[in-house]
């Protein structure tokens, strides 16, 4: 299994706030993952989680694109934060 | 060291003296309040909503409280933010240091605002008359935050 | 702005509040409070006893706000000092100010800090076990102020 | 008439607080005012208040030994501050 979540703007446009699922065997990276939601949602997926501006969380720390993933992770996408 | 994520109102002097009580040698303490401004880009702010990745909100704040003690010695550190919805004059956020010197909680109380500007998970909407809007973030902030 | 130099304690809350209702464009509020502290060079301290050139202490403290103000876009300043005799966690002085964003407000209060403790005609006396001793100026004192 | 005033170590070593007298005809700096008091009290007196560490403060402005001076000024002397 693994958790999506989607904050803010982000959530608002795809108009999802999570996802659980089983992950794919050939998802071992975020880059991965967003071409695998892409393939089930359609490719405006593809266009928000794939801008350059979209931070990207693993198990609660900021990650790259490249980062690896595995069952049981938590992945969060979210825009520049805004608080304080 | 205390954070609290919260929807309720927070009191500056309460929090001001558990700082002060937390140890005899305290010298100085240093504050910052975040309040709701009355105007934003020049039109009149209804309220802003707030909102946050609970659980990573709380581990990013941990890290950057950290790494400010790394830094500086610094004796206690406070920070409280509030979610949902705050109106104008309304705070939104508290980083309060103390430590034995001035200097030092000056330092980390910018640097822990700066940081949690730029690394920790909240999101604001903007309510003012023409609607909802999200706001943008700020490359002063990340300027702000590059310097350390 | 406001400046007092008094005997009696101060509340943080009622000057914070102060500062806030000053203007609905308060977006950010450092505040600064210096306390006595329990150890000074390794000895207990019982008291300070803080004296100052009343009419000087006043004017040269409107300088150092205005000097402020000429550097950073300020809302509003408040500084209080006190003085005579103040015992180990009580608090000696408290340097407020409030501005549109942090940056100005953490600037112009650390500024005002730095060139009161240098430039404010008060002394302090320290009063331990050993008696009563006259407290020398720092140099890091000097080089903080000398940094702006 | 001149008014002049001690300070913290200063005032306790001298055991003045403050004195006030007519400025002789030939007391023009601050730096004169020390050589006069000097005259007056002795050479303690120019001791303490010759030191370099030691501030002058005219009418309420901090001021150089070579500061001038005239009728109705206030002088002040005192150690470094040590205030907040």
């Amino acid at each position: 299994m693994i958790a999506v979540h989607f904050f803010a703007s982000i959530r608002e446009t795809l108009g999802v706030e999570h996802k659980t699922f089983d992950l794919p065997a050939d998802v071992k990276t975020v880059e991965q993952l967003v071409t695998f939601l892409a393939s089930q949602h359609g490719d405006s997926w593809a266009d928000v989680l794939g801008k350059g501006s979209v931070m990207v969380a693993v198990n609660h720390e900021m990650a790259d694109r490249s980062a690896s993933l595995q069952a049981g992770d938590e992945v969060a996408f979210f825009p520049p934060v805004t608080g304080g | 060291m205390k954070i609290s994520i919260q929807q309720s109102d927070f009191s500056v002097a309460q929090e001001t003296q558990l700082l002060r009580d937390s140890n005899v040698n305290v010298g100085a303490i240093v504050t910052f309040s975040g309040l709701v401004r009355d105007l934003d880009n020049e039109r009149k702010v209804e309220s802003l909503i707030l909102e946050h990745y609970p659980g990573m909100t709380e581990s990013s704040l941990e890290k950057i409280i950290a790494e400010a003690q790394d830094r500086w010695s610094v004796l206690d550190v406070t920070v409280i933010h509030r979610i949902g919805e705050l109106h104008a004059g309304e705070q939104i956020v508290f980083v309060a240091v103390a430590s034995l010197h001035r200097g030092e909680a000056f330092s980390a109380c910018e640097f822990i605002m700066d940081y949690l500007k730029t690394r920790a998970p909240f999101w604001k909407k903007c309510r003012d008359e023409n609607g909802e809007s999200w706001v943008e973030a700020k490359t002063t902030d990340e300027d702000a935050s590059a310097r350390w």
